[in-house]
């Protein structure tokens, strides 16, 4: 055990977070989907080894640097992982492990969609861990092409015009937000002369404030903030099921983590509270916004879709709560861990509504009757799932919210705890719309298809973690404080 | 004033150019190319501003190589998702912002 | 009214901007110390990145400081870069590969064309040739290089002497790949023995980059002709619209 | 004399660039804004020669105006085949 845990010490892990996914890209493209299926879980398995080895480093040995070509910032291009970007890849590995076993079930080997389904999620994974280690605000800027391209097809594998709108729409967001950040990108390196992120940080003044004001609003429509998130519900609703998964639970979660990166690092000496606030403003009208639109759907993948937007606006709760010295650091954690949770809480609920999808043969929440009984396993993984999105112990969720309301209480911001409740009360009226539908008694003229147990069982191993990310919170936080912007925490 | 920040402020003007066509358009061809009007905005404010000394800096030089293979690549794969929605549906726009004439 | 507000913003956006800008570098009489100080710390940094690539060329393997920005320096935007081209040709197969399949209109080309084809491919294919090799000393390189071999490829298709590509073969598929693989593969070979991702031996950079460039003017070539034959044919005749 | 004639040569691209960068966004006929696009690209090309930048004035020309350009006229040429438009709403 001790040479395991030394050996995973031991490894410089970055490299095979970037080369395996890369690699698997190129290989099922070139192979078809029956040598990418065989390749997946090896592949899939690797990731997770890698970026748990990774976590462990960071917890022992503390941020870790690769200076790729040897170069060095700021003449070349440096990865950095702290506990931080460590925590963001571990998910990225297990949600990812967890939907690529779902989508071997899903996708059978003849299905058409499979063909360009293994590519493209393996270039996802690639440009998502790309983007957490990259700490170069150009080649940020190429994750992040590399993401929204591979996101776009994912949604275009549905076939149909609605589809093809839905890929339109959302590529426009995201080339119109990275241009935006391409402009702030440009105008720092114009400044500073550099583009390395270590060592830079913006003065206070006009130029700075419409840098932060680009940068901001380029990220912000890429995670759909309120009222940006015109294009994710027909995006992410419509797109096949483990698609869906991969893009609520963990592409919106990337730009995001982008704007904590500069907000806490480049932008934070040029930043005032008014920015902050107007953020947290913007992210209350998500929670009520997206909540009262969750309620109002009638199909079960777009009440998921709209359940995300309103769950994006927590995280943007974060900023206004995290700039007052005390309670920083739990606002600071309690977002990170509502970007985790969430994380796996959604990948569980879409992956299992793409299993409820295919046990009622509709997704109309109207005539899910009988799905109780028909999907046991299905129905107590939607369960965990809820709570944690709720916010109810012992799930992750709860963790999230109770740090953003310590926060709030320690900066005596109490209008954000008005939310954070009228949120969850929301959220709990439209998740118990599915549950108790789902436990009504089977009407007669239904009929039922069993899913593959896959289904099923990578979803309820999903809502475990989300779970279970309650329990041992301690690890978690411990790992996040690695390198993080607030360490006055006592232990 | 140097050459270099005369075209930086350039670009500034052509993005907020391309910024209005790209909002206020709904064709999504017109789109498209404000995107590019955009795009090249920006790559003239990278190149131009570091160069605003006087002196030739080659990073952003590579850096917008870079990004016009980029632009193309984008505007290669929205204009076939345009075409197909046009096949599909005989639209060119996006559902419910219908082009104003 | 939606409309003169997006046009104010969008002026208002611009006017700031370029109010930012202008004041950047010449206003040293009129701030503070301490802001004309800030002012020479910014300008030395500005001198600092082009005089560091200078000083470091002579280990990159090219003479040529954008080549070695683009495939040495920062080779890894360069890797992902390549990377985006494959997902827009992939997005592009996965869009016609979800509709549903449609006749093939050859296209005929007139004579002229033809004659023009005739005479300027081999020329095209030439100039792409001589564009790589004269990357590693002077302006041009791989992807100006698989521009003009994909402009190439484009006036076959419009004469109709290039075959459907779609669905692609094995062999198209791996010319596609090959820039990117050759790519990764250098990329990640150069880290045996404890070595960063593509730190190349500085005596065989030279070698290696150029190895990387040619099978990238390849790639890049076939790509964007991909991308351009990849479009849905117009229909013959409009078929029952659906939403 | 020898200053005033690249600062009247500058500020010529400059304004053409952002008068044909506004007809490409303004005209009514998509064919004419396409190849509006295309001299756009052609003078961004200039551009980056008076910024001594022939990388980019090579790119530009090859791949901003040429095949962006080609790309964006077999798209023009696409959408002028007449369809039925589909009911919407």
């Amino acid at each position: 055990m001790s040479h395991l845990h030394a050996w995973l010490v031991a490894v410089d892990w970055i490299p095979w977070l970037l080369g395996p996914p890369l690699a698997h890209a190129t290989l099922a493209f070139l192979l078809g989907p029956r040598l990418a299926r065989l390749l997946a879980l090896p592949v899939l398995v690797l990731g997770l080894v890698a970026a748990s080895g990774l976590a462990l480093r960071v917890l022992e040995l503390g941020p870790q640097v690769h200076a790729l070509g040897g170069w060095g910032a700021p003449l070349g291009i440096e990865l950095y992982a702290d506990g931080l970007a460590a925590l963001m890849l571990w998910m990225t590995a297990a949600i990812g492990l967890a939907v690529g076993c779902y989508s071997l079930a899903f996708f059978s080997a003849d299905d058409r969609r499979g063909t360009y389904f293994w590519p493209l999620a393996a270039f996802l994974i690639g440009a998502m861990n790309a983007l957490y280690l990259s700490a170069d605000l150009f080649n940020l800027y190429v994750t992040l092409e590399l993401m929204g391209l591979a996101a776009v097809g994912l949604v275009a594998l549905s076939s149909g015009a609605a589809a093809l709108a839905a890929a339109l729409r959302y590529l426009l967001a995201a080339l119109l937000g990275s241009l935006l950040y391409l402009l702030g990108v440009a105008l720092v390196y114009g400044n500073q002369g550099s583009l390395a992120l270590a060592g830079l940080s913006l003065e206070a003044n006009l130029l700075s404030s419409l840098i932060i004001a680009l940068m901001t609003l380029g990220l912000a429509i890429k995670t759909a903030l309120f009222p940006l998130h015109f294009w994710l519900p027909p995006a992410h609703g419509g797109a096949p099921a483990p698609v869906s998964a991969l893009l609520s639970a963990l592409v919106i979660k990337a730009s995001f983590y982008l704007l904590l990166r500069l907000w806490f690092e480049l932008f934070l000496p040029a930043i005032n509270l008014p920015a902050a606030q107007f953020l947290g403003l913007l992210g209350a009208g998500a929670i009520l916004w997206g909540s009262w639109l969750a309620l109002q759907q009638r199909e079960l993948k777009m009440l998921v879709a709209y359940s995300t937007v309103a769950q994006v606006g927590y995280l943007f709760l974060l900023f206004p709560l995290a700039s007052f010295a005390p309670g920083a650091e739990a606002a600071w954690n309690g977002g990170v861990y509502h970007a985790l949770s969430h994380g796996f809480a959604k990948a569980a609920m879409f992956l299992v509504a793409g299993a409820m999808l295919f046990a009622a043969g509709h997704g109309e929440i109207r005539r899910l009757g009988g799905l109780g009984q028909q999907l046991p396993l299905g129905m107590f993984t939607f369960a965990l799932a809820s709570v944690s999105l709720m916010g109810l112990p012992p799930s992750g969720g709860f963790i999230a919210k109770w740090l953003l309301l310590e926060a709030a209480l320690a900066s005596g911001q109490w209008w954000w705890i008005l939310v954070m409740m009228v949120g969850g009360l929301l959220s709990a009226a439209y998740l118990f719309r599915v549950l108790r539908q789902a436990f009504l008694p089977t009407p007669a003229d239904t009929r039922f298809r069993r899913p593959p147990a896959m289904l099923v069982g990578s979803a309820f191993l999903l809502s475990l973690v989300a779970l279970g990310l309650g329990l041992w919170a301690n690890g978690t936080l411990a790992l996040l404080r690695v390198g993080a912007p607030f360490t006055e925490m006592t232990p | 004033m140097t050459g270099g920040l005369f075209y930086a402020i350039t670009g500034v003007l052509l993005f907020c150019l391309g910024l209005y066509g790209f909002i206020q358009h709904a064709h999504l061809l017109r789109r498209i190319l404000a995107f590019n009007i955009m795009g090249s905005g920006c790559f003239l404010v990278l190149v131009g501003l570091a160069q605003r000394g006087g002196q030739v800096d080659p990073v952003p030089h590579a850096l917008v190589l870079t990004g016009i293979v980029v632009a193309v690549s984008a505007t290669a794969f929205a204009l076939i998702l345009m075409r197909q929605l046009y096949v599909e549906s005989g639209h060119c726009t996006l559902p419910g912002e219908d082009e104003e004439s | 009214m939606t409309r003169t507000l997006i046009a104010l913003l969008c002026l208002g956006l611009a006017g700031m901007l370029g109010w930012a800008l202008w004041q950047l570098p010449g206003d040293v009489g009129l701030k503070s110390d301490l802001q004309s100080e800030l002012q020479g710390q910014v300008q030395a940094d500005i001198v600092g990145l082009p005089a560091l690539v200078a000083a470091h060329l002579d280990q990159s393997g090219v003479r040529h400081p954008v080549t070695a920005v683009l495939l040495n320096f920062r080779a890894y935007d360069t890797l992902l870069e390549i990377g985006v081209l494959l997902l827009a040709v992939l997005g592009v197969l996965a869009v016609r590969h979800a509709a549903a399949p449609e006749p093939v209109h050859p296209q005929r080309a007139g004579a002229v064309l033809a004659a023009l084809v005739h005479l300027a491919v081999p020329l095209m294919v030439l100039v792409a040739g001589y564009l790589l090799w004269a990357g590693a000393h002077q302006p041009g390189g791989a992807f100006q290089a698989g521009a003009v071999l994909a402009g190439a490829g484009v006036l076959l298709r419009l004469s109709g002497r290039l075959p459907a590509l779609l669905p692609p073969g094995f062999w198209l598929r791996a010319g596609l790949l090959l820039g990117f693989a050759v790519f990764l593969v250098i990329a990640l070979g150069v880290t045996r023995g404890g070595h960063e991702l593509l730190a190349y031996p500085v005596q065989q950079a030279g070698g290696l980059i150029l190895a990387i460039e040619a099978s990238l003017t390849l790639s890049i070539g076939l790509i964007l002709v991909s991308l351009f034959v990849g479009a849905p044919s117009p229909p013959e005749h409009g078929g029952e619209a659906s939403e | 004399m020898n200053d005033i004639l690249p600062w009247l040569y500058d500020s010529l691209i400059a304004l053409t660039l952002l008068w044909i960068a506004w007809q490409t966004l303004s005209t009514r006929d998509l064919f004419k804004a396409v190849l509006l696009f295309i001299v756009f690209g052609l003078l961004m090309a200039l551009a980056w020669v008076r910024l001594q930048a022939p990388d980019l004035a090579l790119a530009e020309a090859a791949i901003g105006a040429g095949l962006t350009g080609a790309l964006l006229l077999d798209a023009v040429g696409h959408l002028r085949v007449p369809r039925r438009p589909g009911p919407r709403k």
